[in-house]
């Protein structure tokens, strides 16, 4: 293990970026969102979850496919490059990493999403424990430990000091780079340091209202008894059918592709869908799922019945509590758990 | 709260109306749902606070549609938005119950969080009942205080008045809480020069997701399929970061619904990046009242819109430039 | 995608001078879904219409692009060709490469490369055109005629002869209008009534003409074939069906210190009056704000005197609505005012006269009964001095820009009289030019310097100044002789120039037929359309459309009256297909969209439409195709897009602004 | 930069006009010979009310570098009121394009009746200096349209 103090970190960031990208928590227009770090960057460590999670760092809410050029009748394809350079992600919450987990199951599993794989290949992750986890929080009930974030490189931020633990080889590697920065912290102080800290994130983590939610009952055993259940009919009221709960999780994989006629070719793109819009999936005969009932079950239904009878159990939700702070309408998926039990009993 | 709830049930009991609309206690001291109420158990769960800032008027589109009347909660801001529905005959004023309620300001979480308070396990002092100047939070790092003020809605600030527009009954007390001015941010902007206008939305809008929380939430967006979702323009509704389309889809939405706001600032209450997007909306208001005359949208049933509307001797758009 | 030709016009060397038409041809060749494309010298001649119709037949082509003459011009030629070919008409779009390209553009290398684009605009907006059909609509088979003037008059007299109804709306109590204020007319000098009341007299009498006097129109709604028109017969106070015409009223009515309209205030008239002897209709008014009866309530004489019990002070305005196919324009003139040429001491002496006010002197019928006398003291003069062009060809904003064009001549005639009924008379003509294109009228003009021996001096007027002798002093230049004038002159007379009727401005409103900057009304096209307005149905006679005489006049109020006869003999119209149309699973039934339709065309109704399965009774606006004139003024109000202007969609628009922006 | 600077600048400009008045007022400035800029491109609308925003922002996404909208002289309009209404929404329009920083000047409205050919010409001269002198547009440029 090793440490830095606090004030050094802009000095580490400044070393890192030196040859490669560098995301990290930063705060625009009042808002702390991952971004490349810059120096003028207004870093911001404290904030316990940025608006959106990071995984757009991975998987953008757009990028570019393709890209035909037009010259008279003739059409030119040139497809759009792989990420060729390393990058790290600085500051990654335990949830958001388990979120990556999510997303590799879909985009690593056959057939592999080209673009998404040569970023994983080319990211260092550098995660960071949750120093105050919040109310909304419920990562603990998807088996996440908020306190011990397994990345490439684990940090707690302790006082005035940040504990760096690297835990496998590409963490090992950006360590080594990074040595005339990082002081060793082999010490039993630090070691207790750090497992304080965690104990007491634990401690709180117990305490947290969503904590000890139950997913009893949510398996693809139940896929019908859930999907014909007359509670979504009440639960979807409120939904005004917008993607903000789609758009800040760090789950959520559906895109959309898409041209853009630029007047002289066309860029075929990628961008964040939103199930929870009408015209997601739309096909010349008009919306599988017509109203916004069906769609807003989806969602769930796609969360906590679809994709664990699909792999192995694995809920693609992580806890993170994004959609329980943003939902315009106050409508989350502990919500929607809960109606469940309640019908239930 | 007592007595919405014991009049919301006796209309629902004596069959005027079908359901209730109104607002769900949530399972957090600060997120009640919008909620129908057909059954008078459901009323457990009935709650009026600080929280109930959602505009229910736009609920009404669907409402109107079902059988039998709706009882509906509209604070006095929410009543502009449902006359202005109502104009453009997109509710029923026949399906409507419409119970005006008292507002002694909405309450903003994203505010609280902002003074660094987290870890919320409950609120004290936003219950409609309170007269609490301060708000005390309990959190799992400690008790926290913060005056009601402090944590109130952007638009409370520089509310239109807590008169009802249009209503069938009126329940509990309204407190005034205007203490800016309505246009003072625009006045603001308005005085940057091009540059740091331009940085100062560029800024603003690169945090934008295109969620559509905004459009979705907004009463006066209320089409069936809005032209970013339809082919028609040739205009995506999804995102493409940090393009041009972003820009494009926040004027022509503030322009689409110029005339027809209410500014009842739900755009800005529920944009997950904390978007000042009243900005756009209010900008509009300010230049239709400087230029063609104080109108209020929502205000009454008769008044044509200043856009479908005109003067003889209107400015020119060359006044844009001379007023610089 | 379509199949497109695009057919490049040289226009001789009108385009092929300054634009490349090989190169557009080749550019057009490399655009997505052109399959053909040529040049041709003259593309609207026969031959290029048959190598318009060639091309398409044998290429099937699905659109074509004529790159050619403004729209304006020949879009409906290249229409027809298309039509005739087989192809919709509405297939075919215009790109503007002369007015808007070679025309203004010296430089070859970057007139082509506009005309490039504007072909590339004109093959994107086609490549999302539709056939189009246009629709019909009824034809009201009855003509309205503003202004019973002479130009007026002859239209509704032609008109009516063709066999069909006419209206008449004259402002004043009686038509005849300016002619029958003119004492002789040039370059015959017959009398100006003795001509003009044969055919008041024939108007008034003629089955198919309904005259309304005293009447103006207060508004005007509908379109082509089928105008409405509500018109505003003010209060006459006295019955037309009851008066006989006598004139007792107006001898006897006290009240007698009105200027007269007629005499062009050199004298006056009663408050109960007609405007001239053989006024038409010979049925008095009472002017009410000089009626002591109207004033004060006491006096009634004219009641007392009329026999025929005719007065009625109870009447009131009445307004009359009525169908119209046809509306024909013929407002007439006025002198401008002469405020702003204070130099010549108009207001300051009687003795300084307009050119109009002379000829009511001259005229035996006028205030002075014919005879030639200053109004100051009612002597004869000796020595008169014609001033032209005032306000006329005006460089600066204080006058006209144009020409009068009837000076001139009127001025040569007055001089001509003058000097032959007053041989003792010196009259002094000053001029910038004379101008006399017209049959026999430089002949006319000759005569009154050969024969009659006028003083003609090329110069202007800078002062007259009245002296206190009586005398009128007047300082010009002779510019021939390059030196000053000072003359002593008895009378003055001005030949103010003309404008449009003041009203003219409130009327094209009404029509929404379109005015120059000097209010007069703009013809649909210079040359080749000149009785026309641009608002269809709407047409143009006399000098509402610029300055003319009355042979002219009469001209083209025949030329008028042919195109309202030609409109009127069609039963049906072909309607613009160019209009709204709401789609009914966007349509959010707002009404926002029938709050800014000026032709009231859009309603909405409770439909059943199919959303993609979902089923619900939803309030569409529905678009009436006859009342829909196509301004697109609901399609910016729509917010989302449900209404569209076909011919000019959404997506067309946007297709031309990315082509041009590429 | 340094290079693309020092190249001319072509301006990209987009004018509507309406059909009744202003487009025959460009054709009497074409027929009368008056010269004004070839970057300046004519699309035909029916009437000024036709033009609608999205027009204009489209344009200025392609990379146009100014939008000029003409029209009949307002009480001129060949519909009435089409222009009445075109001037309160271009008005609103521009005031938000100024109030969120974009140059005041790459928009512009002018009433230009069929007779006025030389109005036209001159109109489009100002115009196209306007935009010389206020350079590239960029801020309202989407640079995947570029070439």
């Amino acid at each position: 293990m090793y440490k830095i103090a606090r004030e050094n970190l802009t000095a580490l960031f400044q070393k890192i970026a030196a040859d490669q990208e560098l995301y990290l928590p930063v705060r625009t227009a009042d808002q702390v969102n991952f971004g490349v770090w810059t120096e003028d960057a207004d870093v911001d460590l404290d904030t316990l979850k940025s608006v959106k999670s990071p995984k757009d760092v991975f998987f953008p809410q757009s990028e570019t496919l393709y890209t035909c050029i037009r010259d008279g009748k003739k059409l030119k394809v040139e497809p759009e490059a792989l990420k060729e350079q390393d990058f790290v992600v600085f500051g990654m919450k335990a949830c958001d990493l388990k979120g990556v987990e999510v997303l590799d199951r879909v985009f690593l599993s056959d057939p592999v999403d080209s673009f998404y794989a040569a970023r994983r290949d080319h990211g260092t992750i550098v995660s960071m424990a949750c120093h105050e986890p919040e109310e909304t929080c419920f990562c603990k009930v998807f088996g996440v430990d908020a306190a011990d974030p397994q990345a490439d490189v684990a940090t707690w931020m302790i006082g005035d000091d940040l504990y760096w633990k690297p835990e496998t080889e590409k963490g090992q590697k950006l360590t080594e780079n990074l040595a005339d920065l990082l002081e060793k912290a082999e010490d039993a102080g630090s070691e207790a340091a750090v497992g304080e800290e965690q104990e007491k994130i634990r401690t709180i983590i117990e305490k947290l209202p969503y904590s000890n939610l139950s997913l009893e009952g949510w398996n693809g055993d139940v896929l019908m008894e859930k999907f014909e259940s007359p509670v979504w009919e009440k639960l979807y009221k409120p939904c005004l059918a917008c993607g903000t709960c789609t758009f800040v999780c760090p789950t959520c994989q559906c895109y959309d592709i898409k041209d853009y006629d630029t007047g002289h070719g066309v860029q075929r793109y990628r961008c964040w869908d939103s199930c929870m819009y009408s015209d997601f999936t739309m096909m010349a005969h008009g919306n599988n799922r017509t109203s916004q009932k069906e769609r807003f079950r989806q969602r769930f239904m796609h969360k906590l019945v679809y994709f664990p009878a699909n792999n192995d159990g694995m809920y693609s939700c992580v806890g993170c509590g994004r959609c329980v702070e943003k939902c315009p309408a106050a409508l989350n998926i502990v919500k929607v758990v809960k109606a469940f039990q309640e019908e239930e009993v | 709260m007592q007595e919405i709830v014991n009049r919301a049930k006796e209309l629902l009991a004596d069959g005027t109306v079908k359901r209730v609309l109104g607002w769900k206690a949530g399972d957090l001291p600060y997120n009640p749902e919008p909620a129908y109420f057909e059954k008078e158990e459901d009323f457990e769960d009935f709650v009026y606070n600080g929280f109930c800032g959602a505009n229910l008027s736009k609920y009404m589109i669907e409402a109107s549609k079902l059988e039998g009347k709706t009882l509906v909660f509209l604070k006095p801001c929410d009543t502009y938005s449902f006359q202005q529905l109502l104009k453009e005959h997109r509710v029923d004023r026949d399906k409507a119950y419409i119970i005006g309620v008292g507002c002694k300001g909405k309450l903003d979480i994203e505010k609280i969080r902002g003074l660094g308070i987290k870890g919320i396990e409950s609120i004290e002092g936003a219950e409609i009942e309170d007269e609490a100047e301060t708000l005390k939070i309990q959190t799992f790092y400690g008790e926290k205080t913060c005056a009601y003020k402090d944590a109130m809605l952007e638009r409370c600030h520089v509310c239109k008045g807590k008169d009802h527009m249009i209503y069938d009954e009126q329940i509990g007390e309204s407190k005034e809480t205007k203490d800016a001015d309505r246009f003072a941010e625009v006045e603001k902007i308005e005085a940057m020069s091009p540059e740091e206008k331009f940085a100062f939305f560029q800024k603003e809008l690169s945090k934008c997701i295109r969620c559509n929380a905004c459009r979705n939430v907004c009463p006066a967006c209320s089409c069936r399929k809005c032209v970013f979702d339809s082919n028609k323009f040739d205009s995506s509704q999804k995102a493409n970061v940090d393009s041009f389309e972003e820009k494009m889809f926040h004027i022509i939405r503030a322009f689409h619904v110029a005339g027809r706001c209410t500014d009842c600032g739900e755009c800005s209450r529920v944009c997950p990046q904390g978007i000042p997007l009243h900005l756009f909306n209010r900008k509009f208001i300010k230049d239709i009242n400087e230029l063609y005359g104080e109108y209020q949208a929502g205000a009454d049933l008769e008044e044509r819109g200043p856009l479908t509307s005109y003067q003889f001797d209107d400015a020119e758009p060359g006044i844009v430039a001379e007023r610089r | 995608m379509q199949r497109i030709g695009v057919f490049v016009c040289h226009c001789g060397t009108n385009i092929a001078a300054t634009v490349d038409v090989k190169k557009v041809v080749e550019m057009a060749l490399h655009e997505p879904g052109v399959v053909h494309a040529e040049d041709y010298q003259y593309m609207c001649s026969e031959a290029g219409q048959e190598k318009i119709r060639a091309a398409i037949q044998e290429k099937n082509l699905s659109g074509i692009v004529v790159c050619s003459c403004s729209p304006r011009m020949h879009e409906t030629t290249f229409r027809g060709a298309a039509e005739r070919a087989g192809l919709n008409p509405y297939m075919v779009e215009i790109a503007n490469i002369r007015e808007h390209c070679s025309w203004i553009h010296k430089d070859m290398e970057e007139a082509t490369e506009k005309a490039v684009i504007l072909m590339r605009a004109a093959v994107a907006k086609v490549n999302l055109n539709t056939p189009l059909k246009p629709g019909e609509s009824r034809v009201t088979k009855r003509a309205l005629v503003i202004g019973g003037g002479i130009a007026g008059i002859q239209t509704a007299l032609d008109i009516a002869d063709a066999g069909y109804p006419v209206d008449i709306v004259e402002k004043t109590p009686s038509i005849g209008g300016r002619m029958s204020q003119l004492d002789k007319t040039f370059p015959t000098l017959d009398c100006s009534a003795c001509i003009l009341t044969p055919k008041m007299v024939e108007a008034n009498a003629h089955p198919n003409i309904n005259i309304y006097t005293y009447s103006e129109v207060e508004k005007v709604s509908g379109f082509v074939g089928d105008f409405t028109v509500d018109i505003r017969k003010k209060a006459r106070s006295v019955d037309m069906s009851k008066c006989t015409g006598c004139g007792v009223c107006q001898e006897k009515c006290p009240s007698k210190k009105t200027p007269s309209e007629f005499n062009r205030g050199l004298n006056n008239r009663s408050a109960i009056y007609t405007p001239f002897a053989q006024a038409i209709p010979n049925v008095p008014v009472i002017d009410r704000e000089a009626c002591i009866k109207f004033k004060t309530g006491k006096c009634g004489i004219c009641s007392k005197v009329c026999q025929a019990g005719a007065i009625d002070y109870e009447q009131e305005d009445e307004i009359i609505t009525e169908k119209y196919g046809a509306i024909v324009v013929a407002t007439g003139f006025d002198m401008i005012k002469l405020d702003a040429y204070d130099e010549y001491a108009y207001s300051q002496s009687k003795d300084v006269i307009t050119s109009l006010e002379l000829e009511r002197i001259m005229n035996a019928a006028g205030p002075t009964g014919g005879h030639l006398e200053r109004l100051s003291d009612g002597k004869a003069p000796k020595e008169i001095v014609f001033i032209q062009c005032v306000g006329s060809r005006c460089a600066d904003n204080r006058g006209k820009s144009y020409c009068s064009k009837i000076c001139c001549m009127y001025t040569a005639k007055h001089a001509m009289l003058i000097r032959d009924k007053y041989p003792d008379v010196n009259v002094t003509v000053f001029y910038i030019d004379v101008r006399t294109p017209g049959k026999n009228f430089d002949e006319f003009y000759r005569r009154a310097v050969e024969e009659y021996g006028v003083n003609y001096i090329k110069g202007q007027v800078g002062k007259v100044i009245p002296k206190p002798d009586g005398k009128l002093l007047v300082q010009g230049a002779d510019l021939l002789d390059n030196k000053q004038i000072l003359k002593e002159a008895d009378m003055v007379v001005l030949a103010a120039a003309i404008e449009p009727n003041p009203d003219v401005r409130k009327i094209a409103t009404m029509l929404t037929a379109s005015i120059d900057t000097n209010n007069f009304l703009t013809e649909a096209h210079a040359k080749l359309r000149p009785v026309e307005s641009p608002t269809a149905g709407v047409f143009l006679s006399g000098v509402c459309q610029g300055p003319k005489d009355i042979p002219e006049t009469v001209s083209q109020a025949g030329a008028a009256a042919v195109k309202a006869i030609g409109l009127l003999a069609k039963d049906k119209l072909l309607t613009n297909p160019c209009t709204a149309h709401s789609d009914e699973l966007l349509c959010n039934g707002c009404s926002q969209c029938a709050n800014v339709c000026p032709y009231g065309a859009i309603t909405y109704e409770e439909k059943e439409v199919n959303d993609h399965g979902i089923r619900e009774v939803r309030r569409i606006a529905v678009v009436n195709d006859a009342l829909c004139q196509g301004c697109g003024a609901c399609t910016v109000t729509c917010p989302s897009g449900a209404m569209d202007l076909q011919g000019f969609s959404n997506r067309q628009i946007l297709a031309e602004v990315d082509a041009i922006c590429r | 930069m340094s290079i693309e600077a020092k190249e001319e600048f072509r301006p990209k400009i987009v004018a509507f006009c309406c059909n009744w008045c202003s487009y025959a007022g460009a054709d009497l400035a074409g027929s009368s010979r008056l010269s004004y800029s070839a970057d300046i491109k004519i699309i035909r609308v029916p009437c000024s009310c036709r033009v609608n925003p999205m027009f204009i922002l489209r344009a200025f996404e392609r990379g146009a570098d100014g939008v000029i909208i003409c029209g009949c002289h307002p009480g001129d309009c060949h519909y009435t009121s089409g222009n009445y209404y075109a001037r309160r929404r271009m008005t609103l329009l521009f005031s938000m394009l100024d109030y969120i920083g974009v140059e005041s000047g790459r928009t512009r409205v002018e009433w230009v009746s069929a007779a006025e050919g030389v109005k036209f010409s001159q109109t489009m001269h100002e115009f196209v200096e306007k935009i010389q002198s206020l350079g590239k547009n960029v801020r309202l440029e989407d640079l995947r349209c570029r070439k």
